[in-house]
């Protein structure tokens, strides 16, 4: 129990995404969840495996776009009827037409700060020191590697080296916390 | 693969990213506040003169009228600062020796005049107008402050736009009777809201006409 | 074998790590080849001259340029609408062609999008430039100030601040998003210790987790699906500050979709202008393949006939108006003083552009880049035409006049693209020109298919 | 307010005048040069130590003590700024509160009354003298630019001997010697130098002078006097005497080569009394009908219903052939159609007492006659036309400036005094005054500047401005005015009468004890009357009674031939005369009506003999005569007469100052002999060079837009409402309307009256502190004038017809410049105006471009950073009511809103509402032909808004929907029916 306890995990490489892919799902068939992949680009077929989800980021763009277009024109209106009523050129005070403008605008730039945020947020973004770079081949884009993680905290972490190997990883690690 | 950054970079990072957003939002608040302190508009702030001259002993003590000196203040756009001979008027009389009224003697004989530090003026490229707000009821002690407690000269509002603005678009609460408007002593009687209404009707006092860019900026 | 993967975006089978490896090795192996410095040295003494140039304007005045009344308007205005032209082509390839999922775009996406960063900063400088008081630019945004004091929101210059402010910070965004990975491939790549910090940080601790991917790639969709109306918009309103306006030549409601087109158009032609260059100095041509360079240019010869049938549509309906003013002011840009630039314009947008049907015209990459820098200076004139010869001839001919360009104006417009060329330089020369991860995850695909 | 509270910093005076360029407050530097000057301003009054060099004299202290307080108004304030406050306030000052004078301006020698607006000592701004005759309230450009003049830092400053700077009473020692040398010949070999005057009490004195040396020598030199007229009616009446045209009372005028709205003493009062015989009103169906032939373009004929350009030297035989058709003399051939004669001989016989033919002054004594003889077979006498003693001094026994120099040139003058003319400049070609001057061993110049006069004579003494002198001065018709001082002399000028004085003398007369004793001993004026004379600014009962005429007119028999060849018509600038106003930016920039041509002259020639010579616009061509030559450019002006090249006096010189020296070319050495106005044998040629032709408007058709809409009195009479029907069907407007409970104020501009003189533009200029520019801003399209005159021909370009149209801001109800300001610069007004806040604005010019009008003016440079303490004397010109616009920032007209708040604040303290009439632009108010009306559309009563509700009138571009709140009567004229098949009418 104690050696196990000392580590955040273990990870097995493979050359290309399928094996990693096939691999994740042997484990996770065989009951495996605490898992997640490492791969220098989007392997979209793991994330039905794994149940990557995004969920609340489209919900967090909408919201921002929202919230900035409604307060673009009501900062409009506010200076334009309360703070400081004006006869421009004869025209109405709540020219919505050329405000609209400007109301768009503000969604947009809400829409893609959120999103930005969101996403950084959601990662927990900024992460400079993480224990998968402890694993000693571990690299992000240094070579073909693709690595699939087995957390300690999963149930049956004891026997995730041997399972790992049984799906053909190159090399399998310990990667300590 | 070794780690680039010590685990605490996590905890930096975010402690990072905390504080440039609250600095932001400091600042930012912080600049909007300071425009409006005393320290920037020079409010209450008592300003060196050449002779220490106390409106609280004059107006206050001895009882002038404000037009004694500033004689412009009813038919002109300038209320005035007095020539050296309306000084002179009383004290060619009294305090004929005092050390403090040199400089007045001196400018008298000389003929040079005193170089009074500016402490009330609106702000750039405004045109002020004395003797219209005297006449609609407007006092002066309403924008100069209570100058019969001022030992010496001091501002008592910014005189900012915002602040000339207060007044224009809402003039009403700041009237008193045309007849008091020298009374620095005046003190507003119970049913001063009905009065400054009925003033405002009367003397035509229209806030849609008082807000025009052109009533100040030509 | 060869033949059969002619066609394709990534040429020969490079594996993933010889991909990551070419494209890093461009920013960190540090040796780069003496044309790429003297080329930087080149654009930064124009850079020095831009510099100096402001210097100049603000210290003396704007009537130092080639303006007067009724002609208040010139150069600096030119600018802003061509420069934010060209910032259009980054975000279309980058944004509007990954929603169509056009695999094409990976090569080609990264340096456009640095170039839509840098031509719309330009772009954002010259608003400021134009005004008689520039220190007073900040006024045209909401601030809590002691006058009380609002933007005026109904002007279109409003509309354009707005529009051209959100178009930099969410194409910083994007920019940015795509980036990440990258960087921390260089990171990774990087061997001396400065280098490995220095991408480290901007990496974030990317590392590729299949969680982060997920909530990466559906933002990047997301921003991606933002930005395509926003880019839209941009040019839009740009034109508004024409189209709003009552000056005969101004006031059409044809302005929004011919601008946009044309910015697309000026803005392929900028993408052309820069990596035809930069795939024979790196020998990028595995990535940058003829392909790329075939799509681009099809694309542009679309937009550039939209462009031609603008200036169809707007002098047809100049005549159709039946108004005196604008039939007038019609055959002042066609015969008037500033006819010269319209019929330079012409040939340059629309006589050059013909070329482009033909294959072997879009294969000879000497001929496209000269038409490439062709059409760049066309737009500049179609912008310059359209900005004076309007107010040149309006309504009361007792008040017409013409302004002469003085070598300021020229300063500042060299000094522009040196400066804008000078940090594209950089760029190539710190990160990585070519996403990295999105033509692996492409090769990938293409090996596996 | 100005950071000039530190002590006049001559280093960094010396850094910005070099650096500046040619510039009027360059000569500051020698201004702050003089060490008496820079001790005294030290310790007098430090924020106007940059400003002023005056005589340390009580008077003038206070008064610029009290300017120092008003230059308040002119800039921001900083904190800790101080203030200067009078040491001893003059009763009748308030500061903030301008103050009134009445008084006179001399133009060439001949008074315009003027009431002169004064802050605290500053005179700012001259406006017409409702109650005296030749300005009846109204100005011109000369007037309005009159306190540029008095403040220009480059009017002489001291008096000089050989330039060494003297002082006054060096210059009386230099007198006394000059009495002891001639005192025992009756003043044998002195001669004295006047230019010309009508002042009675200098004539006493000159008078007085000749009395007491009956051998001096009297010259009066004014280069632009023309003696026909003079001779004829000599011959006439045996007496001196002088036309006087009674418009108002004309039907039929004829002019022949007269430009009696542009030019004369009497051009103000004439402007008036021809436009009220001109402009229809509500009712009225008839209209004085005037005819103009003239040898050069001018506002007279463009006004005319009937003009032909002619050679001036066909001037005589086309009043002979008039005068037959007269019945007086025989018919001659002439260069006009007969049957246009005879047209207008039957429309003068038509008109009998009303008919009035004027003849030009430069026209010769055999013209002055015939016309003399017509008005006499008309009947016209004390009708249309009286005849007065000439109001200006021309004692007998005075001598050419030819046969002075003769006499000097023989060595016969042993001492010459000038006494404000400028002869080394205005001599004609065959007349050497410099070279024949050096033979005079004692020679005293007395003038404004140091021009080519002062530099050639040993001695020079300033003369001081009409502004700060006491002097007397009579107008046109014989009226007589005091000239009362509004400032002590800012550079320490003297007044001509205390050189006059001395000469007699009296070492230590004061100017205004001369005065005073003339007009008690001679003019009879007591105290009370004195008084009311000042106050008035016009000595009732001084007005010339017309002579009874019973003299037999006489016929002249011989009629010159016209000239053959290219002819050189010679005409006087109409703002800088001749020349004496060169150093004057206002009046250099200010657009010469018809040409549009600003800093600077050119050659006129007609379209046809451009084309002839192979002339382009621009071609410098080189005019001689013999060994005198001048190069300048070609302007082709559509109506010029052909074979003809006019060209302008009073520029090229190259002693009057930083702004005038080397504008334009030197006509004068052109004249010789009698050949003064119309110069024949001249030699043309076509120089190489081109030089550009500085003009404020480049395109000059109409290009058959309805802009300015004209029609005839018929087309009036038959559908008054013509101009209203070539309107579009007024189209409504989506915006909700905004309330205008208050005043409405708005502008009507009557096209009809409106002679294109240029005062408005210039009084605009002087009331709202706009700047000039330079001829190279003007080059550039930077000219800043707010108010511009756009001049339009219609029909052929040989005899076009002539439109002016004053264009100000149209203050629009839906104004296209206010929607697109991004910072809120330029919104509206409760009473619909128009505002620009200057201090606002960030100068996106988006206003200017979205403007249909074109009416805004841009900072387009920093073009007067003497406001910002750099202390210029021209600080002290601005007006404190009005805010300077620094560089970078849109200005435009604003209605004079100064003028407005002040009258709204006065109504406000009477509890009255504001009167119609109360408040006047300065463009309405300096109108000669009262074409600009200016009121409350909202009041009934107002005229303004009667006006606007007259068929007459229509708004420019209304089409565009942005509803003006200025409005324009349209262009009525009344062309001779018989006529109208014969030359296309004026009304194109």
């Amino acid at each position: 129990m104690t050696a196990r306890s000392k580590l955040y995990g273990v990870i097995g490489a493979y050359r290309e995404p399928e094996p990693l892919v096939s691999a994740a799902r042997t484990l996770r068939d065989a009951g495996y969840a605490e898992l997640d992949a490492f791969t220098p680009f989007p392997v979209p077929a793991l994330d039905a495996i794994l149940q990557t989800r995004a969920t609340p980021l489209p919900l967090l763009v909408l919201a921002g776009g929202i919230f900035g277009a409604v307060a673009s024109y009501a900062l409009i209106l506010y200076s334009v009827m309360v703070d400081y009523p004006i006869d421009v050129g004869g025209r109405p005070l709540n020219a919505w037409p050329a405000y609209l403008v400007l109301a768009f605008e503000g969604g947009v730039l809400g829409a893609a700060l959120a999103g930005f945020v969101g996403m950084l947020a959601l990662n927990r973004l900024p992460t400079y020191y993480h224990p998968i770079f402890n694993a000693p081949s571990f690299t992000f884009a240094r070579d073909d590697r693709f690595y699939l993680l087995v957390k300690s905290s999963d149930a049956k972490f004891a026997e995730a080296r041997n399972a790992l190997r049984r799906t053909g990883a190159i090399l399998v690690e310990e990667v300590a916390p | 693969m070794p780690q680039l950054f010590r685990p605490r970079a996590n905890a930096l990072a975010r402690w990072i990213v905390l504080l440039a957003v609250i600095g932001t939002i400091f600042l930012g608040t912080g600049a909007t506040f300071y425009l409006r302190s005393d320290f920037d508009t020079g409010v209450n702030h008592p300003l060196a003169q050449p002779v220490p001259f106390s409106h609280q002993h004059h107006v206050a003590g001895l009882g002038l009228d404000c037009r004694y000196c500033h004689t412009g203040v009813e038919t002109s756009a300038v209320a005035g600062i007095p020539p050296t001979e309306v000084c002179m008027t009383c004290h060619s009389q009294i305090w004929t020796n005092a050390a403090v009224l040199a400089p007045v003697r001196e400018s008298f004989a000389s003929g040079k005049p005193i170089a009074w530090t500016q402490v009330n003026h609106v702000a750039d490229y405004v045109f002020f107008n004395h003797a219209i707000h005297v006449a609609k009821g407007v006092a002066c002690v309403t924008c100069h402050g209570e100058v019969d407690r001022m030992p010496l000269m001091m501002r008592a509002h910014p005189m900012q736009m915002e602040w000339c603005l207060g007044c224009h678009r809402n003039p009403t609460p700041y009237l008193r009777p045309p007849a008091d408007v020298f009374d620095p002593e005046w003190s507003p009687p119970q049913d001063i809201a009905a009065m400054q209404a009925a003033l405002a009707s009367h003397e035509k006092i229209d806030p849609s006409k008082m807000t025009d860019c052109y009533v100040c900026h030509r | 074998m060869a033949e059969a993967r002619a066609a394709t975006l990534v040429r020969g089978d490079p594996g993933y790590p010889e991909i990551t490896g070419r494209i890093a090795s461009i920013v960190l192996a540090g040796r780069l080849p003496r044309i790429f410095w003297l080329g930087f040295l080149g654009f930064f003494a124009l850079m020095l001259l831009f510099l100096f140039a402001i210097a100049y304007l603000v210290a003396a005045g704007v009537g130092k340029l080639g303006l007067n009344v009724p002609v208040v308007w010139g150069t600096m205005i030119t600018n802003v609408v061509w420069w934010i032209g060209i910032g259009h082509a980054g975000t279309l390839i980058s944004a509007v062609l990954l929603l169509f999922r056009q695999p094409w775009r990976n090569s080609i996406n990264r340096f456009a999008e640095a170039m839509t960063l840098l031509a719309v900063a330009m772009a954002g400088l010259f608003p400021i430039l134009h005004l008689g008081r520039p220190w007073f630019f900040y006024w045209l945004l909401p601030l809590p100030n002691t006058h009380m004091h609002w933007p005026q929101w109904r002007s279109p210059l409003v509309w354009d601040f707005a529009a051209i402010a959100t178009y930099i910070v969410v194409s910083l965004l994007f920019w940015y998003m795509g980036l990440i990975p990258d960087l921390a491939v260089l990171r990774d790549r990087a061997r001396s210790r400065g280098a490995q910090v220095f991408y480290g940080l901007l990496a974030l601790g990317w590392r590729g987790s299949a969680f982060h991917w997920k909530r990466h790639q559906t933002v990047y969709f997301l921003l991606a699906a933002i930005a395509t109306p926003l880019v839209v918009s941009v040019h839009s309103v740009v034109s508004l500050d024409f189209a709003v306006a009552i000056v005969p030549g101004y006031h059409s409601t044809i302005f929004p979709p011919y601008f946009v087109a044309g910015a697309l158009y000026s803005g392929f032609a900028m993408v052309l202008t820069i990596a035809i260059p930069l795939r024979a100095a790196f020998g990028l041509r595995d990535f940058i393949t003829q392909r790329h360079i075939d799509n681009g240019v099809k694309v542009m010869l679309a937009a550039g006939m939209l462009v031609a049938y603008g200036y169809l549509s707007e002098t047809f309906f100049s005549w159709y108006s039946g108004t005196p003013y604008d039939r007038y002011e019609l055959f002042a840009r066609f015969l008037g003083p500033y006819a010269p630039c319209f019929w330079i314009m012409l040939a340059c947008n629309v006589g050059a552009l013909q070329l482009l049907w033909f294959r072997r015209v879009r294969n000879n990459m000497a001929l496209l880049f000269g038409i490439a820098l062709v059409i760049n200076v066309g737009m500049w004139l179609e912008r310059f035409v359209i900005v004076v010869s309007g107010p040149a001839n309006d309504f009361l001919p007792s008040a017409w006049n013409t302004a002469t360009l003085t070598w300021l104006d020229f300063a500042l417009l060299f000094g522009s693209l040196g400066t804008f060329f000078a940090l594209m330089f950089l760029f190539v020369r710190i990160l990585p020109a070519i996403s990295i991860f999105e033509v692996a995850e492409e090769a990938h695909q293409e090996g596996a298919a | 307010m100005s950071a000039t509270a530190e002590p006049l910093d001559l280093a960094r005076l010396r850094a910005e005048a070099v650096e500046r360029g040619p510039q009027f407050w360059r000569s500051l530097e020698e201004l702050a040069d003089t060490a008496a000057f820079r001790e005294y301003l030290h310790n007098e009054f430090p924020r106007l130590a940059a400003r002023f060099d005056i005589a340390p004299d009580r008077r003038g202290v206070l008064k610029l003590m009290a300017a120092s307080l008003a230059m308040a108004g002119l800039t921001a304030c900083k904190k800790a700024d101080h203030i200067a406050p009078y040491v001893d306030k003059p009763a009748d000052v308030t500061p903030g509160r301008a103050l009134h004078y009445a008084t006179a301006l001399s133009i060439g020698g001949y008074g315009f009354g003027a009431i002169v607006e004064s802050h605290e000592g500053r005179p700012t701004k001259v406006e017409g003298n409702p109650d005296h005759p030749a300005s009846l309230g109204a100005s011109d450009a000369i007037m309005q630019a009159a306190c540029l003049g008095l403040y220009d830092p480059e009017r002489s400053r001291t008096p000089t001997k050989d330039e060494q700077a003297m002082s006054w009473d060096a210059f009386l020692g230099e007198v006394a010697a000059l009495r002891d040398e001639i005192g025992n010949r009756e003043g044998a070999g002195f001669a004295l130098m006047i230019g010309p005057i009508t002042s009675p009490s200098e004539a006493w004195l000159i008078d007085r002078l000749r009395a007491a040396y009956p051998r001096m020598l009297l010259c009066v030199h004014d280069p632009l006097a023309a003696d026909g007229e003079r001779t004829a009616l000599q011959q006439v009446f045996g007496r001196a005497t002088a036309t006087l045209p009674r418009l108002g009372q004309a039907d039929v005028i004829v002019s022949l080569d007269a430009d009696f709205l542009g030019e004369g003493p009497g051009r103000l009062a004439h402007a008036r009394a021809f436009s009220s015989r001109r402009i229809v009103r509500d009712g009225a169906t008839t209209m004085a009908r005037l005819y103009a032939i003239e040898s050069t373009p001018t506002i007279t004929g463009a006004s005319a219903d009937h003009r032909w350009a002619v050679r001036g030297s066909a001037v005589p035989a086309i009043a002979a052939a008039l005068a037959a058709r007269l019945g007086l003399g025989a018919d001659v051939n002439a260069p006009v159609p007969s049957a246009a004669l005879d047209a207008i001989a039957a429309d003068l016989r038509k008109a009998a007492g009303t008919g009035l033919v004027v003849a030009g002054p430069h026209q010769s004594a055999d013209v002055h006659l015939q016309v003399h003889a017509m008005n006499a077979s008309l009947g016209s006498f004390g009708l249309a036309v009286d005849y007065i003693p000439p109001p200006d001094y021309r004692p007998p026994g005075a001598v050419s400036l030819g046969a002075l120099v003769e006499q000097m040139r023989r060595g016969a003058v042993t001492a010459l005094l000038v006494l404000d003319a400028n002869p080394a400049y205005t001599a004609p070609g065959d007349v050497s005054f410099a070279e024949a001057l050096v033979k005079v061993p004692r020679t005293m110049h007395v003038g404004r500047y140091v021009d080519a006069t002062a530099k050639a004579s040993r001695w020079h003494v300033p003369l001081a401005h009409d502004l700060e002198r006491w002097g007397d001065i009579r107008a046109f018709d014989g009226t007589a005015s005091i000239i009362q001082p509004l400032v002590q002399p800012l550079y320490g000028g003297h007044a001509a009468s205390e050189v006059l004085s001395a000469l007699l003398g009296e070492y230590s007369a004061s100017p205004l004890d001369t005065l005073r004793t003339y007009w008690r001993e001679i003019g009879g004026l007591d105290d009370a009357a004195w008084r009311a004379a000042i106050q008035r600014g016009v000595i009732s009962g001084t007005t010339s009674a017309p002579v009874v005429s019973n003299a037999a007119p006489v016929l002249s028999s011989k009629v010159n031939p016209a000239g053959t060849g290219i002819e050189v018509r010679v005409v006087p600038d109409p703002w800088l005369r001749a020349g004496e106003y060169a150093n004057n930016a206002w009046l250099q920039e200010l657009p010469r009506p018809l040409s549009k041509i600003v800093w600077g002259n050119a050659a006129l020639v007609a379209p046809a003999t451009a084309g002839r010579l192979q002339l382009a616009s621009g071609d410098v061509v080189r005019v001689a005569r013999d060994n005198n030559a001048i190069e300048l450019p070609v302007s082709i002006e559509p109506g010029h007469p052909e074979e003809v090249i006019t060209i302008a006096l009073g520029f090229g010189q190259s002693a009057i100052g930083q702004v005038g020296n080397g504008v334009g070319a030197n006509a004068f050495p052109l004249r010789a002999g009698e050949a003064l106005w119309f110069l024949d044998g001249l030699s043309v040629s076509k120089a190489e060079a081109r030089a550009a032709v500085v003009t404020t408007q480049h395109h000059h058709s109409m290009e058959g837009r309805d802009i300015v809409r004209n029609g005839t009195l018929a087309e009036y009479v038959a559908n008054p409402t013509f101009a209203k029907d070539r309107e579009p069907a007024p189209s409504g407007t989506l915006y909700p309307p905004w309330p205008s409970r208050e005043e409405a104020w708005a502008m009507v501009i009557d096209q009809t009256a409106c002679i294109g003189c240029m005062a408005c533009v210039s009084a605009c200029q002087a009331e709202n502190n706009i700047p000039t520019v330079g001829v190279d801003e003007v080059a550039n399209g930077h000219e800043m004038h707010w108010l511009r005159v756009d001049r339009y021909y219609t029909g052929s370009v040989d005899n076009p017809g002539v439109v002016f149209q004053p264009v100000p801001c149209m203050h629009c109800e839906e104004a296209p410049c206010e929607e697109v300001c991004p910072v809120n610069a330029t919104v509206h007004t409760h009473d619909g105006l128009n505002a620009q806040i200057y201090n606002r604005c960030v100068g996106t010019r988006y206003c200017s471009q979205n403007c249909p009008y074109k009416v805004r003016r841009f900072n387009f440079l920093d073009y007067q950073p003497f406001a910002e303490g750099t202390g210029s004397p021209l600080a002290a010109l601005m007006n404190p009511d009005v805010s300077v616009r620094s560089r970078g920032v849109m200005e435009k007209c604003t209605y004079c809103v100064q003028r407005i708040e002040r009258g709204r604040i006065e109504a406000e303290l009477a509890d009255q509402p504001i009167a119609d009439g109360a408040v006047t632009p300065a463009c309405a108010q300096a109108c000669p032909t009262q074409a600009i009306i200016f009121g409350n559309r909202n009041d009934p009563g107002s005229r303004v808004r009667r006006l606007h509700e007259h068929p007459l009138d229509y708004a420019l571009l209304a089409e565009l929907n942005t509803r003006p709140r200025t409005t324009y009567l349209a262009r009525v004229s009344n062309p001779n029916p018989a006529l109208a098949k014969l030359e296309e009418p004026v009304h194109g």
